[in-house]
Formats: structure tokens, C-alpha cells, sequence
């Protein structure tokens, strides 16, 4: 048996929702991460209700992509697909190319499961499958004998085929198992006869590849080059609440993070109600909008107040972004967008919401809009969202996906003593006089050069101050029906989001080869894009590429930049919003490339079509 | 560099009630003057409102707090306009959301003593399902919920107060919508303090609110309140001298609940559970009712608000209907995050180590 | 061109039932399966919505209505997915907003049978208001409040049902919200018909939920629903075999209210105005409380509510705690528009009177 | 004493809010119109509080023009100030040019009241006022007098003071007197006292002006040329009522009209509410998402369902409005717009919701948009909204806002019979064969020419169906999570909405001297923009005009009409939002003329600016 080396693998993991392939792909990617591949992660969930066990919606799936390289994407189609049961195996078959690598576990292949999902005979027995190279494995089988000796229930000992075939696929892809056996032994700490069951289950898997022969080879993927550093694996939607977690660290501020639970926002709750050790209060409320109102209560009384959500519970939110805009207090409103309209496809992903982040209130409301561009990069963006609020006195919304907010990717750990502190500034004086003269506090007297107004926090003696939604004196807050004072100030409101650019870097433009075609994305799409632009100049196109973080205030130069080229195309999962904004704005006839299926941009059809414009 | 949340280690003396036990005291004691704002009042001349304003701003300074550790919360409506007229901190938000920035405030800082002012618009209609959240938290507010019985601010149409067949704006021939018992919500939605009383009763105003903020967790005060321009008659009966006594029915902790101009009615409990009105005469004084708002189980406060009827008020309770202790949820949940923050808040060291994990792995100078 | 409501003076023959007047009946009688839709049906393993939606299956024919004049609405949740397997007209609409929707189905068209379909979270949390809104308005609707104290379809949060120190994935440190007692909250918010029933137990939930379907205004059924897989202890001891007898309290219309293997417990009265449990043999059979649901004063059926302890449920009175007649919103306001209708709709020469009012003018050809 | 011809006046009344100024306006207003004059209005209510009597903020105005030609706005400045108190001269003396006619009732300039408002000294008196023509008049006394003999309360004598002015204004500007009197008969037709209370004070104003030897003179205005026809005077808010009501009408549909009361929407709640013998139902709702959340069930019940409210009313139901979208189901949501962000200034007007009205939902959800010009437009607007939404099965944004809906002017009477009928074509039959090849019912099933969906009512045999805010998939509508499936209907409802463009006229560009600017407007600056452009030329400017009323789908020719000015302005009191949208469609650099104040633009103020800009 030999060792082949690869420079890149792409798995996917399906089976019953029932079945562990969620956690099964996870640990792997925490071994092939540990080891230092770079890795892409795509988990893929049924839809939110479960479907009965064995057919075709209750599949769910994990697919991984690790190389020896940078790599962007968790890849369009596997070189190996795991699958658990006959729908597993109908539900994914067709995305793996021919020749491709099919191990299924014969166990489930019963009449039963065959006709739950349509299929007339087994297709490990027909020849339907002779374009790839099957094996077909009593997994199940297997797993229920290595843990016999635990006196498990049949129900139980079934479940451990996961790790069983994850011990098969260590062994296949010549990994260590340490990392696993830790992993296990922690997790059923106080169940140790699971604990035991589940080792030995994954242990019997990796025997069975060395000692068997049904397999010719295994596999060997080398370490990428990383930047050095400590590096993590890292979820979007945690890297997001940790993002959050150290913006309110760095600024010294307790956080308060209001929400209510949504596809695919969870997460963010769920990760932050664990972290009060570090001064974060999750407070779960009873629906969109009181989540915010306490979020902004909190930013009221000195905290950093936060909230997330998913499309619909953001359009829910609207009215009191807009008190939000109007007290001028800080605020984070995460999106994690997901496909839509309406409730939609709620496991799916969609770039849908700009439009919303950007117009979708009553009055000239403008907020800053930032987006993340991958799993790890949610980090920076959430840190980057909670520094200007806190700075500029405003709510920020920070833009995420389904897909990054699932997906994860090695991450190089930041030094916290290393990022720049936030400095909320409270105000602790008086900073004006009252018509007596008397020294007096003027809550909307702003800042010469942020614009901002200073925030003083209730229990500071003498600066007592009412804020509220109804129009303000420039200066003193009070209200104000004065015409010429409104307009004023809705274009000082305005002018304090613009400045923002301040902190907005220019957009880079990787252009190796001085390309007539540049392509330009936002927020998710990061990684298919830069997949995309590596096929095409691998091919010999010439494309230039841009990815744009800051959405509002977007960088100052980039109206210079987009027209720069001959043609801008905008790959978006939505019908072209940024595409729209940019037009508006820069009066640059950018093209859209539209795809609006609830999944990443497919890479292979996104280079094949950039290749046909740059050659033409 | 070190977190720290200095508001919440006041070192100041703080005030020995309970629903007040971390906010500071003032030095100096404070008057009425001093929560009086420099903003113009506006209300309709012999609007309910100025008496519960001037009622209000009389309260605070007896409650001994330091006056920037007030604040005052409201949504949209006449009376949550009141806000502007109180030199604290304050925010006058938007409609029906008072109770859940008020949540938000009141659980970021125990030495905030946190009000709440709203309507019968504002927090049943709109706000509703915050209020009733609010409640069954046991969220340490108070809420001043002025009652007039119809939507002023929008100029006049009818609430989910207002009477069965009342002609409005909205409603010229008559709402058919059956309304609200303020009180009769809040107990089913396990409201741990529930009050009632009324704009033209002063020293009673006063005393329930001292109450209600003195109650730790939520503290619904529901305030009749005239709106001579859109609802004039609402209280007639109540107000009218003439019918008055024979109509409010005051509720006074430990003794028996009788009324009239002479204590000639009394409430006594009927066969099938309820309450009913008869004569003191005729029943004894000792089998009358003696009203207990302590009593954990709500069912005879909730057989009282009854007594009130939905229509032209003929008849209200008014005092505290209930007033037990239960844990606040911002107590609890701070007490969450304080002890797992404990004596010695994050450092970089320990943000460093949750960002990491449990697996890392280094890349190494290539 | 006239103006017509053909759909409301349907001629076919109508229900008898209240809530059913305008409905018209089936031609033929209809039978489960003309219920069942060609949609695979999709709950976890063990989910007690199956039962619920089989009960509610059955329940339909028996009802007699036409099939088409059956309207299935729902919110968003686990349960919510139920209009999908009903072969009736049905939506499956967003999260909390079904007895909103459904205000408008039921006021717009009597000659239908409107049935809402909701979770703990999506009546009692997002949905709340609307719920409490529609019971005050006493809309004819059935509601059946599916309640595994869970948020099942988002995986797994604490709801407004969830006992106090639930550990979930947002709440790892256990939950500090105090739950709502449904019946309570109905109670408190005007409720005519409000009622409770389990899952598991078929006989029972049908015929609550024809009692419910037959009241006319807001029937309010409360489903203990059991959630396997993220709350599957909720339950417990109502449904071991062993403990049921002693936790399942039967309401049943004029009967002494009694419980246990050998009906050994009965409720009574206490002296302070609620009930409790006693050993019968010990107060007398005589002395137990007899059940009324008809009582117009919801007092006592407000003190039975109390017997459910929010917690792990140890005890639960099922059955109908409340059944009353109070007009219903969508009659009354339905008889303002066909009184002002009449018989005769209007035409083009109103319609052009209206637009005109009373003050026109002539410009004449120039 | 000569009556002096006039081609038009502006007379504006100001009171405290208790002084009954804008009955008073009203009936003058009505007189004018039922005299033949063409008439415009403007009230401008005090705040939404009221504020204590005689103070600033307290003061109420109602502003009129009327003309003997064809008018565009209230007019900027008024030619004749009538001020019941010192606060009202106060508030409005600055908008009166010099050499205006100022009538005040000296009996109200007291110490007391002229302190209130800070004025040292008397204005009537002092010589602060000698530019203008003053009547310091004593009119409460005078009315006080007039009505002694029926023995009211010094409070009600006192109010009949409005009527007195009234009087002397007929007088002065030559009006009949039989309007008024008519009016005032039966509006008190069951209080006789004050009825005839009135009355006495009506026609003793009349008296004084005639008796007296104050006034040097009375005026005229002539009829104003109209289109032959029937008219009457007619606020945005009754009009947009009555055009909801027509269209369901003649549709053959009860309407349902949900709406929770919003400042300046509440009106058409109110006059809905008194039109139950139209089979009309209205429904005031606990909060704005009740409101249309019951009009989409009332819609899917076979009813027309409509709701109205303001911006932030508006962005509560955004959620909603993205479920009536998915369920395609015919719904009208009206939005008065008012001066934003927040509670902003909730009685002044605003165009800021647009963006809201185009954007403000989560996910891809178009839906059509239609603005309102004028007050009598709004009918037009209304029941164009209403045909479309039916025939096109979709919710319709119907943009209106507080200028013009609380704004009169003649409207000419439409004939209900020659307005083309509305057909549901409910759908009544299957349509379709199911996977057995059944008969079956496909809500999701297109008419190919309007791509509409069928509408099927509860209580049809067969037709049974479910809908929801999950993805479908196409024809059956079933719940759909396939790829494709999604992204085809996410552009088949974006096509639908585009495909109104075929009910969309061009727009008319009016330019009579082939200039080389255009001026573009959208709702309510209709009025501001004809009577500025009317300047412009008259100066001698050449300027063309268009003003769009469709703004989703906008007019096929709209672009080519861009592009064929040099310059193109659009006037709009918010910061550019159809200026944005009208940039990315078009890519053409239209300009943005942006007033924000919470006021109708002024009319000189931009007749001058766009001077400014045709002569460079
Ligand atoms: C979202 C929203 N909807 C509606 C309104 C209009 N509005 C303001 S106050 C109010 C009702 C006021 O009634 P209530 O709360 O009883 O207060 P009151 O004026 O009677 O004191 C309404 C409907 C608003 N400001 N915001
Ligand atoms: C506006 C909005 N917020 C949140 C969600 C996410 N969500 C869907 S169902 C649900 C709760 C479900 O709980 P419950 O009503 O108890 O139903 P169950 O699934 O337990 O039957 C939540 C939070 C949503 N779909 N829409
Ligand atoms: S309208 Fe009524 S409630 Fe509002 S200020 Fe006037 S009197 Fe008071
Ligand atoms: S999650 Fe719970 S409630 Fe939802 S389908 Fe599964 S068992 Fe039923
Ligand atoms: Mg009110
Ligand atoms: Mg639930």
C-alpha cells in the first residue's frame, strides 16, 4: 500500500439528519486544520423541520475542502462523497464528477430505505455507478460489532458508525488521531461508557483501513503555507460574536446583546450567552423589536448594546433603528442573511438584504453598513462595526450570510493586547450654557471633526439630558419644529455616516496583469470570486479583482476605480443591490451577474463566464 | 488593559427599598424643583396629566435617590410626552416600546431607579406583548400607566380601554370591541405588583407610586386619567362628588374593604369564588372582606379588578390589588454575569485564550 | 354594476353549531382522509404533533362543514407547518402574526370555519399581542396553542413556557425568565372559551376541539405537546403512567372535580379564595368544588389555572376552564356593515352621490 | 367704496389651536371653490400636543390661495394675515411681504398674552407693524356683542369670534353669504342656541365690513377657467378614500381596510369608517403589523385588503408586506408620509419614505409603487392602485403625504359608470393535473400575459389550496428548496412587477420653447414645480417640466427622456432618493434639488433657483 500525495481533497459527508454528519465533518476539519491544510467548510442543513429518517429532505451533509494551498472556497463538487443511507447517496450523487470516490454504508441500503427515495433496485449493486469507484462498506455493521462489549442499546451502538467511518477516513487521508480521541474522551467526560463505545468505534474504523484491503491507497495532503501565527478553526458565526465580544473588551464596556432566536442568527446568541465571564449579558427577548429596544436601552445606560437577527426580524427592527439614528447611541444590528423573500429558504444563503441595511426605513435614516467576507473575517468586521459605533454615536449594521455564518476556516489568531483600544469617551462635563448663561449639558453638540455627540451615561450628576425621536435643536436636543433646524440636521446626521470614510481604507485592486475586466464583490462572495479570478488567469485570462468591506461610507476611491476598467462585473446572490448602489453613485455602467439559488456562487460556472467576457 | 463597570459599584449609600436597593442616595435632598426640567409643559388645560406630572415630581424627592440615577422611559402618546418635563435622564421613545428599553436599561444598571410612563394606547394596544413579557419577568420597573381611556395624542379615537359602543372618529358607529381590564391582564400575566388610582386623588397618587417603586420587580400602576378634550366623561362617576364615594372602592392592606359615605358597602366573597358588593348592615363588618395584596395566590386580586366593568365605570377598586415578592429577571440574570465575571474582570490573557480554543496549531516562519 | 358578497349569503344549509352558524355544510359527509393533503408529513420521530394533527383530522367531518369552507392558519414553528397536511385552504404565514391574519379571514367571510394553528413561541412570544387582542375582541376563531414549552424549529430555545432554570443553548446557565400560565394570561385578557388537553390523550383533544370549534368568538385550547427531542421531560409526569392519575386534573362541566387512581383527591375552595387539592374522604365529596364553566365571573376558573405549577409540571387541571357567550367582534362589526348595507347594494349613482357630497359646483363649457 | 379686481389672494388665518382657524379656512375655502375660483390650501396644524393657549407653538393656521386662473400651490406668502392673538401675529408676521393687510383682534392683545410670546410692547401700537396695512380690530368684542341676546357662557360667546371674522372676510372679498349660513343650519341643527349664535355673529361680520368705514375697499377674484364639469373641494386623505372605495367598487369587492391611527393617515381611517353602506369594513387594529397583517388574510378571504399609515407605521409592516408578496395576494398599503427619521415631526411633510416604499424588505421582494400628485389626484392614484394590485395579484405601495393630504383643491367629479370596470376573475375551476394526473388546482400557475397568479376564494369546491411565506415551487406552489426552482421564482415576481409597465403611460414631457433643462418631480412637489416652472418662463427661462407618477415600474420612456436634456433637476424634500434611483437605472447624472424642512418646497425659492440655472 502506498501513500499518494494530493495538493488538494474535497469530502462530503451525508446521511440522515439523525446520523452525525455534522459533527463527523467538523472533527475532521479540526484534524486536517490541526494539522495545517487550509481548509473550507460547507455544512448543509435540511430545512429547518425534520423529515422523516431515510428520505430525501431530511438529508444533511458536511462538505470539507483542505489543501496543501490557499484555498477559497469548500469547492463545487467532492472528489469523495461519504453516504450514510440511499437518500444520502441519491441526494448528492450527481455533484460528484465521474471517476470521483463513493464509500456507502451497504448496511442502510435495505429495500425499505431503496424505496423511501425512489430507488427500484440498489444502486450498489446495479451499474448505475460504474462511472466511480465505489465502496461499498457495512459501516453500520462494523460499528455495532466493535462496540459490542459495551452493552449498548441497538439504537445507540448504531450511532457510532459516524465515528467509526471517521476513523476509516483518518486512516484514508493519513491523519493523526490524537486530536479526535481528546475530542471524544472530553465530550462524554461523564458518560463513559459512550465515551469508550464511540473511541472504540473510531478505532475499529481506522484498523479496518489499514488492515483491510479493500482500499489501494492512502492519501497524503500536505501543510499549506500560513502566514506564521497560532491559528484556530473558526465559524463565521463565531468568529462574529467573538468579533463583537472584543470590540466591548477593547472599549471597556460590558455588552448587552438582545436578540430572539433565527436561522441562521442562532448561533451568534448561542455563543455569547456563554461568555459571561467576560461581561456579556444575553438577554433573549420576546421578539425582534424589543431585542433591539433593550439593546438600545443598554447603549442608553453606557453598555454596548447589540442585537442580530436574520431578514426577517431585521425588517422588524426598522422602526427602532430609526429611534436609534435619532438618539444618536451606539448600536451593532447584525444581519446573518438568508434566502428570501419572506420566510423563504431559512438554512439557505442569500446576499438579499443590502438593499434593506441600506434604505429600509422611513426618513433619511442613513447607517454605516459593513460586510464580512469569509468565516474568519466576520472577527475583523464585527470588531471594526462595534469601533464605529461606539466612535461615531451609531448604529452599525454588519452584514454576514448563511453561508460564511456556517462555514469555517482557519483562522490566525489575533494578539488582543495588539488591537487599538476604543475609547467611548463619556462625557463627565457640562459643554455649553443655557439661555441664563448658566453651564449647562448639550447632548447634540457635536464633535468638529467625528461629527459625534457625546454620550454621557445616567448617574453622571449634571449632564441629566432627555433624548427621543421627535426632531432636535442642532445642539441642545430639544425639540424642534424649526424648518430650517431639520433640514439642517438631516444633513448633519448624513454628513457624520460620510465621514466614516475617514476610517474607510481605499479599495486594493489585484490586478497582476493590467486587465480591462475587473471583477468586484461584497460580503460573501469573497471566496468563489478569488476562486473564480485564480481559474481565469490559470487559463491565461486577464482579470482584475476587488472585494468591497465597507458598503456605506464605501471607499473613497473607488468610484476612481471602477472607472478604471472597460467592464465591472458584480457577482451577487441577489438580483444586482450592490450593482444598483454603484451604479447610482458612480453613474459606471457595472454589469450584474446575478445568481439567486440560496447557495455560494458556483466557481466553476462563475470562471467559466468570466472567462468567456475577458476573451472577448 | 482591565474591564471594569464602574456604574455597578457605586460606592455611594444606596436606598434601604428594595426595588431601589442599589441606587444611590442623594447627598443633598432633593425637591420638586430640582426634577422640574426647563421645558415649557404642554398639555391641554385640564389635562389628567399635570396632576400625575406635579404628582410624580413630588414622589422622587421623597424617595431620597440621587437625581441623576432617575430615569424615565415613555413611548408615544400625550402623556409620554412627560419625559421633557423631568430634569433627569429620560427618553422619550417610540410607541408601544417603552417597557422593553426600559428592560434594557434597568438590567445593564441596578443604580438606575427606572420608570416608565405610558398610555392605555402605547402599552395595551401597540405595546402590548411588551408589557405583559415585561410582567411576567418581573423586570425591576416601574410603570406609570396612564389611563385615559382613549388614544389623545392622534386626537381621539377609541383604546382598548374605551367602552363598548363609543362613538369616535374611528368608530362613528359605535367600537364593538369588547376592552381591557388593565389589572385583570396583569395578574394573568403574573405581574408581582399591580395598583390603581387616580389623576385627582393626590396624597393616594402619591403613596401607590411610592409603593410601586419601592417594589422590586415590575410595578404596574394603572392612573385614571382625564383627557377633557377627547373623553371627558370617562370618570364621571368616579369623580363626581355625588357619586363618587359609592363608586371607588379603596383597597387598604389589612383592613376590611368597605366604602360609601359611610362605609356602608362592603365587599364580600360570593358562593361561586367572586366578589360582590353588599350592604355592611346586612352582612357584619367581620364577614367583609379584609383586603391582603400579600396573598401569593392571585385569584382574589383578580376577583377584585372584576369589580371594575368595562363600559361607563360604574365602580373601581382603587390601591394596591397585589403585592408579592418574586425574583426580579434583572436580578437574576446579572447575578449570572457577576458571578461568573467575579472579583477579577477579563484580561487580555483570558480574551486570548477563549478566541483560541481549545485546538490551535502554528504555522511557523515559512 | 352592482355590488355583490356572494360568498356571504351563501344558500346552502348551515352548521348549527354557534361558532359554525354561517358555515355551510357538506353535501356529503366528509371523512379524514378528504382532510389529508398530498404533503408528506414532517415532524421528528415521536413528535406529538402527529397526534394533534390526526385528532384534528378527525374532528373536521365531524363537524359536518364543507371541506372548502375550512381555513387552516399558522404562524411559524414546528406546529405551524400543520396547514400543509390539511387538504382545506390553509396558510402557513409568519412568525407570530396567524390570529392577526386570521382576525381578517373570519371578519371578512362568516360562511367560513377559521382555525389558527401556533406554538408556545409563536402565540405566547412574538405573537403575544395579536393573541390577546383577539381573545378581547373575542373573534370567532379556534386557536390551538401547540405547547411543548420549546422553540422546536429554531432547535432548541427556552420558551415563555419553559420552566425557570432550563438549560438550553441560550441559556447554558439556566433560564431566569418565569413562564406564563396560558390559561392564566387568556383569563386575563377576556378569554370566552379557554381550555386544555394533551397530546396523547385523543378522546380528550376531540372533543375540546369540538367545544372549541362550536363556541362562537375565541376558543383558546392550550395542547400539551410533547418535543422528543429538544424538551422531552416537559411532560413527564402528566404522561407516566404512574404519576398521570395524581397530576391530570379533569374539568368536567358539573361534576365535583376529582382526581386520582380512585378519584381520592378533590379540589376545593380555600378560605383566602383560591382552591386547593384535598383528600376527599377527608372534606366530603359534598365539599369538593363542582366545575362551572359557564360561571360568567372567571374568577374561579382563574383559581383553577393557578393549580398548574409553572415549573416541572407535577399538576395540570385539562378540560374546559372557561365557556361564555359574549358577542363576537367580527358578528358585531359585520352587523354594522349589513345593517348599513341592506338589501340593496350600492350602485353607480351613490357611489357618484358620495363622491360629490354636498357642496359641487359647475364649471360650464367655456 | 369700489370693489378692486384681483387675479388672485392668499389669505392665511392664525389662531390658538382653540380659535377654530381651520373651520374658518374651510368655509372660506368652500366658498371660493363653489364661486368658481380654482383654490389650493395648506393648514398647518400645531404639533401633534396641544400646547397651553396663546402661546407659540399653540398657534394654528390654515393657509388659502384662490385665483381666477388655474393655481399650483397654497402660494409661499400670504396677501392677507388675519391673527386671532399675539402669538399668531408673532408666528407669521415674517412670512407676510410689506404692504400685506394684516387684521388682527386687538381684544386678545392684552399684557398678559403679549408677554406670553415676549412682546415688550404692543405691535398694534407700537410702530413695529408700519410696513404692512393693519385692522386692529376688536373682533371677540364685536362677536361677543353680536351674540348677547342668547345668553352663552362668556367661553362661548367668545368662540363664536371665528364666525364674525368670517363674516367680514365674505365682505371684504364679495362672497355670498347663503354657503355659510346653509352650513352652519346644519352642522348645529340639533343646538339651536349655538346655531343661531353663529349665525348672529356670521352675519354681523358681514355688516361691519359693510357698515363700517375701516376698510377703504372690497376685492374680487373672478372664476377661475375649468374644465367643464362638476366639481367639488377635496382634501388627499377623502380623495385617497374614495378612490380605494371606487376601485373595489368596481371591482365588485368588499373592501377591508386595516390601520392602527397615525398622524397624517388617520384621516382616511376616519372617513373609511363612515362608509359602511359601500360594504365597506374598516378595522382599527392593536398595532400597525394587526392591521395588515388582517387585510392580507381579508385578501386571501376574497376581499380587497387595505391598509394605510406613515413611515413609521409603515416599517412595522415591512415583514408583512414581503409574506403579500410571496403570497402574491392583491393588498394596498398607503403611506402618508410625514417628516422622518423617527417620530421626526409627525404633523409636517415629508417625500423621505421612498426608498423605504422601493427597498424596505428583506429578501428580493418588488413590488409597485405609485405617487400621488395632488389632493384630487390622490383618487386617481388610489384607484389605480387598487387595479392594479387585483389584476396583477400583489401589494401596491400608494405614496401620498402630509402636504397634500390634508391639502384641498377643486377636484371635477369623475363619472363613476365610465370608470372601466375591475375584474377579480376569481379563479373558479382546476387549472392542472397532478402527479397521478388528477385534476388539481395550481395556485402558482401564471397567466402568461400578466404573469399574475390565480385567486382562488375559501369556500370554492376543489380549489382547496395552502400558501406561504416558504420558497414554492413554480405552478404548484408546493414548498420548494430547489436551487433553480428559487432562483426562477425570485425573477418571475421581479418580472411581474416589471411587467405593469404595460398599464404605464409615457411620461409628457411639457416644453414648449425646446429647452435644454428639465426639471423631474415625483408626488406632491407637483404643484410647487408647475408654479415655479410657470415663473421661470415667465421670466423668460425656457424650461421643460415632467413629473412621474408610476416610480415601480417607471414609464418605458423615461430614460430616452433623460437623456435628451443637458441638465435634468429634481426637486424633492428629501436628500435625492428618486434622484438615486433614477441615476442607477438610467445612468444618466441627474441633479438633485434637495429641501427638507418639513414644508411644501418653496415655490419662489426654486422658481429662482431654476432661474439661476436655465440662464447659465
Ligand atoms: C408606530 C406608530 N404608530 C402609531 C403612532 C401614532 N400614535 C401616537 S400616540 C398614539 C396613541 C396614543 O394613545 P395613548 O397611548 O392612550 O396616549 P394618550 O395620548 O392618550 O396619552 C398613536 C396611535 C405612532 N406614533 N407610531
Ligand atoms: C420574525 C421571525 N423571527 C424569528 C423566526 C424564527 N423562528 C421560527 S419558529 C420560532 C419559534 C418556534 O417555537 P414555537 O412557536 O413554540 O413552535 P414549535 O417549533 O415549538 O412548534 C422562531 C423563533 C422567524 N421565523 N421569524
Ligand atoms: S388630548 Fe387629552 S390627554 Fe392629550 S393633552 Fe389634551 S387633554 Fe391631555
Ligand atoms: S423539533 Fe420537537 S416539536 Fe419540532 S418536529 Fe421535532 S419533535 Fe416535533
Ligand atoms: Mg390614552
Ligand atoms: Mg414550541
Amino acid at each position: 500500500m502506498s501513500v499518494q500525495t494530493l495538493d488538494r481533497v474535497v469530502i462530503r459527508f451525508a446521511g440522515d439528519s439523525g446520523d452525525g454528519m455534522q459533527l463527523t465533518g467538523d472533527r475532521f476539519t479540526a484534524d486536517a486544520a490541526v494539522f495545517g491544510n487550509d481548509i473550507s467548510t460547507l455544512p448543509n442543513f435540511p430545512a429547518e423541520i425534520r423529515a422523516p429518517q431515510g428520505t430525501l429532505p431530511g438529508v444533511s451533509s458536511f462538505q470539507l475542502h483542505f489543501a496543501n494551498y490557499d484555498i477559497m472556497t469548500p469547492g463545487d463538487s467532492p472528489d469523495v462523497l461519504v453516504a450514510m443511507n440511499p437518500a444520502a447517496l441519491k441526494a448528492n450523487i450527481s455533484d460528484v464528477p465521474r471517476g470521483g470516490l463513493v464509500i456507502a454504508d451497504s448496511n442502510e441500503f435495505t429495500k425499505r430505505n431503496l424505496a423511501k427515495v425512489g430507488y427500484e433496485t440498489n444502486p450498489l449493486e446495479d451499474d448505475s455507478l460504474d462511472a466511480y469507484q465505489v465502496y461499498a462498506l457495512d459501516l453500520s455493521g462494523m460499528a455495532i460489532a466493535a462496540v459490542k462489549e459495551f452493552g449498548l442499546t441497538r439504537k445507540d451502538a448504531t450511532r457510532s458508525k459516524n465515528m467509526f467511518t471517521l476513523g476509516l477516513l483518518c486512516w484514508m487521508y493519513d491523519r493523526e488521531t490524537a486530536g479526535t480521541e481528546k475530542f471524544l474522551t472530553e465530550k462524554f467526560a461523564d458518560k463513559p461508557v459512550i465515551r469508550d463505545a464511540n473511541l472504540a468505534a473510531f478505532r475499529a474504523g481506522y484498523a479496518f483501513g489499514e488492515t483491510t484491503e479493500a482500499f489501494a491507497n492512502q492519501f497524503h495532503v500536505g501543510k499549506a503555507p500560513a502566514a506564521p501565527g497560532r491559528y484556530r478553526q473558526i465559524t463565521g458565526n463565531r468568529a462574529l460574536a467573538f468579533g463583537l465580544l472584543t470590540g466591548a473588551y477593547k472599549a471597556g464596556l460590558p455588552m448587552f446583546f438582545g436578540a430572539y432566536p433565527i436561522t441562521p442568527a442562532s448561533d451568534v446568541l448561542h455563543e455569547l450567552s456563554k461568555h459571561k465571564r467576560f461581561d456579556v449579558t444575553t438577554f433573549q427577548a420576546e421578539d425582534e423589536i424589543a431585542a433591539i429596544g433593550a439593546a438600545l436601552g443598554a447603549s442608553f445606560a453606557g453598555h454596548l448594546g447589540v442585537t442580530s437577527s436574520s431578514g426577517p426580524g431585521v425588517a422588524l427592527k426598522s422602526e427602532t433603528m430609526g429611534l436609534a439614528i435619532m438618539t444618536e447611541l451606539p448600536l451593532v444590528i447584525c444581519d446573518i442573511q438568508r434566502a428570501g423573500p419572506s420566510t423563504g429558504m431559512p438554512t439557505k444563503t442569500e446576499q438579499s438584504d443590502l438593499l434593506q441595511a441600506l434604505y429600509g426605513r422611513h426618513g433619511e435614516a442613513p447607517l454605516p453598513v459593513i460586510a464580512a467576507q469569509t468565516p474568519a473575517d466576520c472577527f475583523d468586521a464585527a470588531l471594526e462595526a462595534v469601533r464605529w459605533a461606539i466612535t461615531y454615536r451609531t448604529p452599525v449594521m454588519l452584514l454576514s450570510d448563511g453561508y460564511i455564518a456556517n462555514g469555517a476556516e482557519p483562522w490566525r489568531l489575533p494578539d488582543v493586547s495588539e488591537i487599538a483600544p476604543i475609547d467611548p469617551e463619556f462625557a463627565t462635563e457640562t459643554n455649553g450654557t443655557d439661555a441664563k448663561d448658566n453651564a449647562t449639558f448639550l447632548p447634540y453638540k457635536r464633535d468638529p471633526e467625528t461629527l459625534a455627540r457625546p454620550w454621557a451615561k445616567p448617574g453622571t450628576a449634571g449632564l441629566e439630558h432627555r433624548l427621543g425621536g421627535l426632531a432636535k435643536a442642532d445642539g441642545s436636543g430639544s425639540i424642534s419644529y424649526d424648518p430650517e433646524n431639520h433640514d439642517r440636521m438631516v444633513r448633519l446626521r448624513q454628513a457624520k455616516v460620510d465621514r466614516i470614510v475617514r476610517e474607510v481604507p481605499d479599495v486594493v485592486v489585484d490586478d497582476p496583469d493590467g486587465a480591462d475586466v475587473l471583477v468586484l464583490g461584497w460580503g460573501s462572495t469573497y471566496g468563489p470570486i478569488t476562486a473564480a479570478v485564480r481559474r481565469v488567469r490559470a487559463a491565461g485570462g486577464r482579470i482584475a479583482q476587488t472585494h468591497v468591506r465597507h458598503l456605506n461610507p464605501p471607499p473613497a476611491n473607488l468610484g476612481e476605480v471602477l472607472q478604471s476598467y472597460r467592464r465591472v462585473i458584480v457577482p451577487e446572490m441577489n438580483l444586482g443591490q450592490f450593482a444598483m448602489v454603484l451604479r447610482a453613485k458612480y453613474l459606471v455602467d457595472v454589469e450584474s451577474y446575478s445568481r439567486v439559488r440560496g447557495l455560494p456562487i458556483s466557481l466553476s460556472e462563475l470562471a467559466d463566464d468570466l472567462l468567456d467576457i475577458v476573451q472577448n | 488593559m482591565t474591564q471594569t463597570s464602574p456604574d455597578q459599584n457605586s460606592p455611594a449609600q444606596t436606598s434601604s427599598a428594595k426595588g431601589l436597593n442599589r441606587v444611590p442616595l442623594a447627598v443633598t435632598p432633593t425637591t420638586r424643583k430640582d426634577y422640574t426640567s426647563d421645558q415649557e409643559v404642554r398639555w391641554c388645560p385640564g389635562c389628567g396629566d399635570y396632576a400625575i406630572l406635579a404628582a410624580f415630581q413630588g414622589v422622587l424627592p421623597e424617595l431620597g435617590i440621587a437625581r441623576e440615577n432617575a430615569v424615565v422611559i415613555s413611548g408615544i402618546g400625550c402623556s409620554s410626552r412627560l419625559p421633557y418635563y423631568m430634569d433627569t435622564y429620560g427618553m422619550h421613545s417610540i410607541h408601544g416600546r417603552a417597557p422593553a428599553i426600559a428592560t434594557g436599561v434597568a438590567t445593564a444598571r441596578p443604580d438606575l431607579a427606572v420608570f416608565v410612563i405610558t398610555g392605555d394606547g402605547d402599552a395595551l394596544s401597540i405595546g402590548g406583548n411588551h408589557l405583559i413579557h415585561t410582567m411576567r419577568r418581573n423586570v425591576n420597573l416601574t410603570i406609570l400607566l396612564f389611563n385615559n381611556r382613549i388614544y389623545g395624542l392622534t386626537k381621539g379615537q377609541y383604546s382598548p380601554t374605551s367602552e363598548v359602543g363609543k362613538v369616535t372618529k374611528s368608530s362613528p358607529a359605535g367600537s364593538v370591541d369588547a376592552p381591557f381590564n388593565p389589572v385583570s391582564l396583569a395578574l394573568g400575566a403574573e405581574a408581582t405588583f399591580v395598583a390603581r388610582t387616580v389623576d385627582s386623588n393626590r396624597k393616594h397618587l402619591s403613596e401607590v407610586l411610592t409603593a410601586a417603586a419601592e417594589h422590586r420587580g415590575t410595578s404596574l400602576v394603572e392612573i385614571y386619567q382625564n383627557c377633557p378634550i377627547f373623553n371627558d366623561d370617562a370618570f364621571t362617576v368616579l369623580k363626581d362628588r355625588d357619586s363618587a364615594a359609592d363608586a371607588i372602592v379603596p383597597l387598604v392592606q389589612g383592613e376590611p374593604i368597605v366604602f360609601g359615605a359611610e362605609n356602608q358597602w362592603g365587599i364580600v366573597r360570593t358562593a361561586t369564588g367572586g366578589v360582590e358588593v353588599k350592604e355592611v348592615a346586612e352582612v357584619g363588618l367581620e364577614n367583609v372582606l379584609v383586603h391582603d395584596a400579600h396573598d401569593p395566590d392571585p385569584t382574589t386580586a383578580f376577583a377584585l379588578s372584576r369589580l371594575t366593568d368595562a363600559g361607563v365605570l360604574q365602580r373601581s377598586p382603587i390601591g394596591i390589588f397585589r403585592s408579592v415578592e418574586r425574583p426580579a429577571y434583572d436580578d437574576l440574570i446579572r447575578e449570572q454575569v457577576e458571578t461568573a465575571v467575579g472579583s477579577d474582570p477579563a484580561d487580555d490573557a483570558m480574551v486570548n485564550d477563549l478566541l483560541a480554543g481549545s485546538d490551535t496549531w502554528v504555522a511557523a516562519e515559512a
